[in-house]
This record gives structure tokens, C-alpha cells and sequence, in this order.
């Protein structure tokens, strides 16, 4: 099952049909985007840098794709994830699920999304509209999340 | 590796404990005391201001050997490459 | 809040700009498409014929829309039904909702899914390669779906 | 509608409802005694082997008063159009 980091943005329904166009063994197709927000807990953002870890990033989510294939029957899953810079708005993060039915898909994209945010080495730098940078701090309630699935 | 005595290894560095310690790898040879992830980090804290404030808190620096995530007592064991880096924010 | 029921079908990523292009207080966007399988409980299924109740279809398609908007704190949200013929492979149903966390994006479009599934009058009559037809039975899983969120 | 006793109303039907009855919608005349859904239920299954067809289970089939889903003890009252259909099977 694909998984890609890449600098370009991505297209929601050309990646859909990619993965899935012309199969009809597909029900429930659920789509996450996750989208650069203009403002951070009280802080305005303008740009966002992610930085990753060439080759482990890779890995490790094909290995949390390969996860969620174990536990939900799914015909077809993809994540893709943008590095490099991003300004308010943009998309970074796209997860696709494909089952038979809906709750598989809905779970399984969910359980994508909090292990890849606790799991996959990205980072976020975020840049403010004076010029001023700083790294985002890791969420305690995105851990609580990944938790839940075990 | 020609003998356990000198161990190379490349050290990589993300976001903030990169820019603290100055640098984005490094290939290093370790001492022989140096056996776990935990030792490996007191190690590099004596080697100069940006990797003593880069691992100021410890607890806060994570770690993988050859690209897979492990905890501070792990031990350093035939590893290549150990990554050090902050928690993750990407998604 | 938007929603629609239309004969052609629709491209998730020109109805999500549509909905929540430049803006930049979201950080979240789920969708949902449903898709005629080519087999329903065993059954082989060439096509689908979906019959609606015109003016109470809207009007209950709202409603629920509004409950999600109530419950959740969404940005936006859109829910577009097709009626008319499909084939096994087309799109049925897209529900798309945005907020500026993930959580509040994932429970509402399954709320969404799961009330469209159990209040909004369509019906589909199935027909099979050798062009017999039946009407679809309502599953009493979707019933229990639905009151999970009472 | 010009007095209480001749209500006019509009009747529409869905689904295999439709097909049973054989007619998409049509407008009837409702006898006095007929006051709510189930007592509209109990008259339909008079008019022919279509009607009663239909409504031969009728814990299975669903009404809307005026395009809002209701019980079948729910009074008729001031209603226009009464529609019949199956359990709904979209999404």
C-alpha cells in the first residue's frame, strides 16, 4: 500500500481515483486532509517549514499502514505527507481509506492519522507574520489519541 | 567495522536539537563506555555548549537506531546511524 | 450550510474548494464518499436506481446537517446525494465536513453518514447482471449506528 | 379546505409502497373516522388488493405528515400531504 513524502501538494480526488478508480469492491471511501490553520493556539501563523527524516519517515509509515491493513478490512489505503514550506491554508497531509463499509473506513483513518501524528518523524516550524519562527511543541491530547487504539 | 574498540557511527539531528547542536550529522567514533542511548547522550553533552544545551532535557530528545524509534536504555548494540530529534509534529 | 441532491456526479476536491477554499481557519477536512459495490450480502449488482421524496429530502438533509453544525464545532459542511441511475463503481453519496481540529471533523461526518443513513428519504432498488431488480432492505446495523449518537 | 368533514389531501407513496399501490401520489376525500396514520392505514387497506398489499405489514411502513417523519398513532390534523414509503435505504 503506497505512502509518499513529497514537496508538491496533492489532489484529493486524482489521489482517489489513483488508489481505488474502477474497482467496485469499494463501498466507503473516507479522505483526511490536513490543512496549514492561520492561527496556533493564540499565535498567528504564515508559514509553516516540515522537516522529516529521510528513509525512516518512509518506513515508518508504510509500517503504520500496514497496521491499520491488519486491523480493519480495507481495500485500499494511501498517506501522503508535504515537506518543505507551506503557507496558511495550504495542505499538508492527505489519508485515504477504502472499504466495503463506512465505520472500517472512518476507524481506520482515524487510528492513521494519531499514530502518523505521534509516530512519524515530521516537524513543524512555524513562522509568524513578523518573521519570527519557532517549533511547534508536541500535544499531549494527540499522545491520548494514539493511546486509545491499543 | 573493523574492531569493537573504535565504533563509528553517524549521528543525525532534526529541528531544534539540529539547530542547537549546530550541526545535521556528524560521524563520530564512540568510546568504549558508551553502550546505551543514555550514555551516548551524557557523552555528547560534554562536547560543547550547543550539545549540552541541545540535551539539556534529556527526557525531551528522542531517539532511533538505524531509523527505528527507541527508548534511552536501549543499548547501542552493531548500530550505523542513531538519529536524535524532538517529539514529532508532523500531520 | 449546504446540501443537495443531483443527478450528475461530483469531484470531492472542486466541492471541497468550493466550500472551504482560502480559507485559513481550518486545519481539518474529512470526507466521505459512498459508492455502489457490484455485490450487496452476495448478491452481483450492475446498476442502482435511487428514488427520493423531492422537498422532504432537503428538508431533512438540513435538519441533520444543522444538528452536526449544533453538536460540533464545524467551519463548514456539505452533504450532496445523488439520485437517478448509477452503476456499480459510481459515487452515491459525499459528505464533507471542516473544523479547525481532527476529532470534530471525524465524529460529524459519521454522524452525518449515520442519520442520512437512517432519516433522509432515499431508497435504492438494485438491479443484478441478469437484469432482474429488488428494492434494497434497510440494515438494522444502521439503526444501531444512529442511536450511538442519542 | 371548505369545512372539517370532506378533508382533502394529497397522498404520496414511495419505493415498493408505489409500486404496490400502483400510483406515485394521488388526492382522496377522508371519511370522518379517519384521524390518524394508522386509521389512514386501516381505510387504504379497504380500496383494493394494491392497498392492501402495500400495507399488509404495516409495522414496516414509514409516514411522513406534511415531509416530517411521524408515529402511526400521530393525528392527521390540519395535514395536506401524507406520504408512505419502506424504511429508507440511501447514503
Amino acid at each position: 500500500m503506497p505512502v509518499r513524502v513529497q514537496v508538491d501538494d496533492f489532489d484529493v480526488t486524482a489521489e482517489t481515483e489513483r488508489l481505488v478508480g474502477g474497482r467496485k469492491d469499494i463501498g466507503a471511501i473516507v479522505t483526511f486532509t490536513g490543512r496549514v490553520r492561520g492561527e496556533d493556539d493564540g499565535r498567528q501563523v504564515a508559514a509553516l517549514t516540515l522537516e522529516h527524516y529521510p528513509g525512516m519517515t518512509e518506513t515508518e509509515m508504510a509500517s503504520i499502514e500496514a497496521e491499520a491493513m491488519a486491523r480493519w478490512p480495507l481495500q485500499a489505503a494511501l498517506m501522503v505527507h508535504r515537506v518543505g514550506e507551506m503557507k496558511a491554508g495550504d495542505n499538508i497531509v492527505l489519508v485515504i481509506t477504502a472499504s466495503a463499509h463506512r465505520s472500517a473506513a472512518f476507524e481506520a483513518a482515524e487510528f492513521l492519522m494519531d499514530y502518523l501524528k505521534t509516530r512519524a518523524p515530521f516537524w513543524k516550524k512555524e513562522t509568524t507574520p513578523d518573521g519570527g519562527s519557532a517549533w511547534v511543541e508536541a500535544r499531549a491530547g494527540d499522545e491520548d489519541a494514539a493511546d486509545r487504539w491499543r | 567495522m573493523a574492531t569493537d574498540a573504535k565504533r563509528r557511527v553517524r549521528l543525525v539531528y532534526f529541528a531544534w536539537v539540529r539547530e542547537k547542536v549546530g550541526l545535521p550529522s556528524e560521524d563520530v567514533e564512540l568510546p568504549e563506555d558508551v553502550t546505551t542511548v543514555e550514555t551516548l547522550i551524557g557523552w555528547l553533552k560534554q562536547r560543547g555548549p550547543g550539545y549540552s544545551d541541545a540535551f539539556a532535557r534529556p527526557q525531551v530528545v528522542r531517539a532511533a537506531l538505524d531509523k527505528v524509534h527507541v527508548k534511552p536504555a536501549t543499548p547501542l548494540g552493531a548500530v550505523r546511524e542513531i538519529a536524535f530529534f524532538p517529539p514529532v509534529t508532523g500531520g
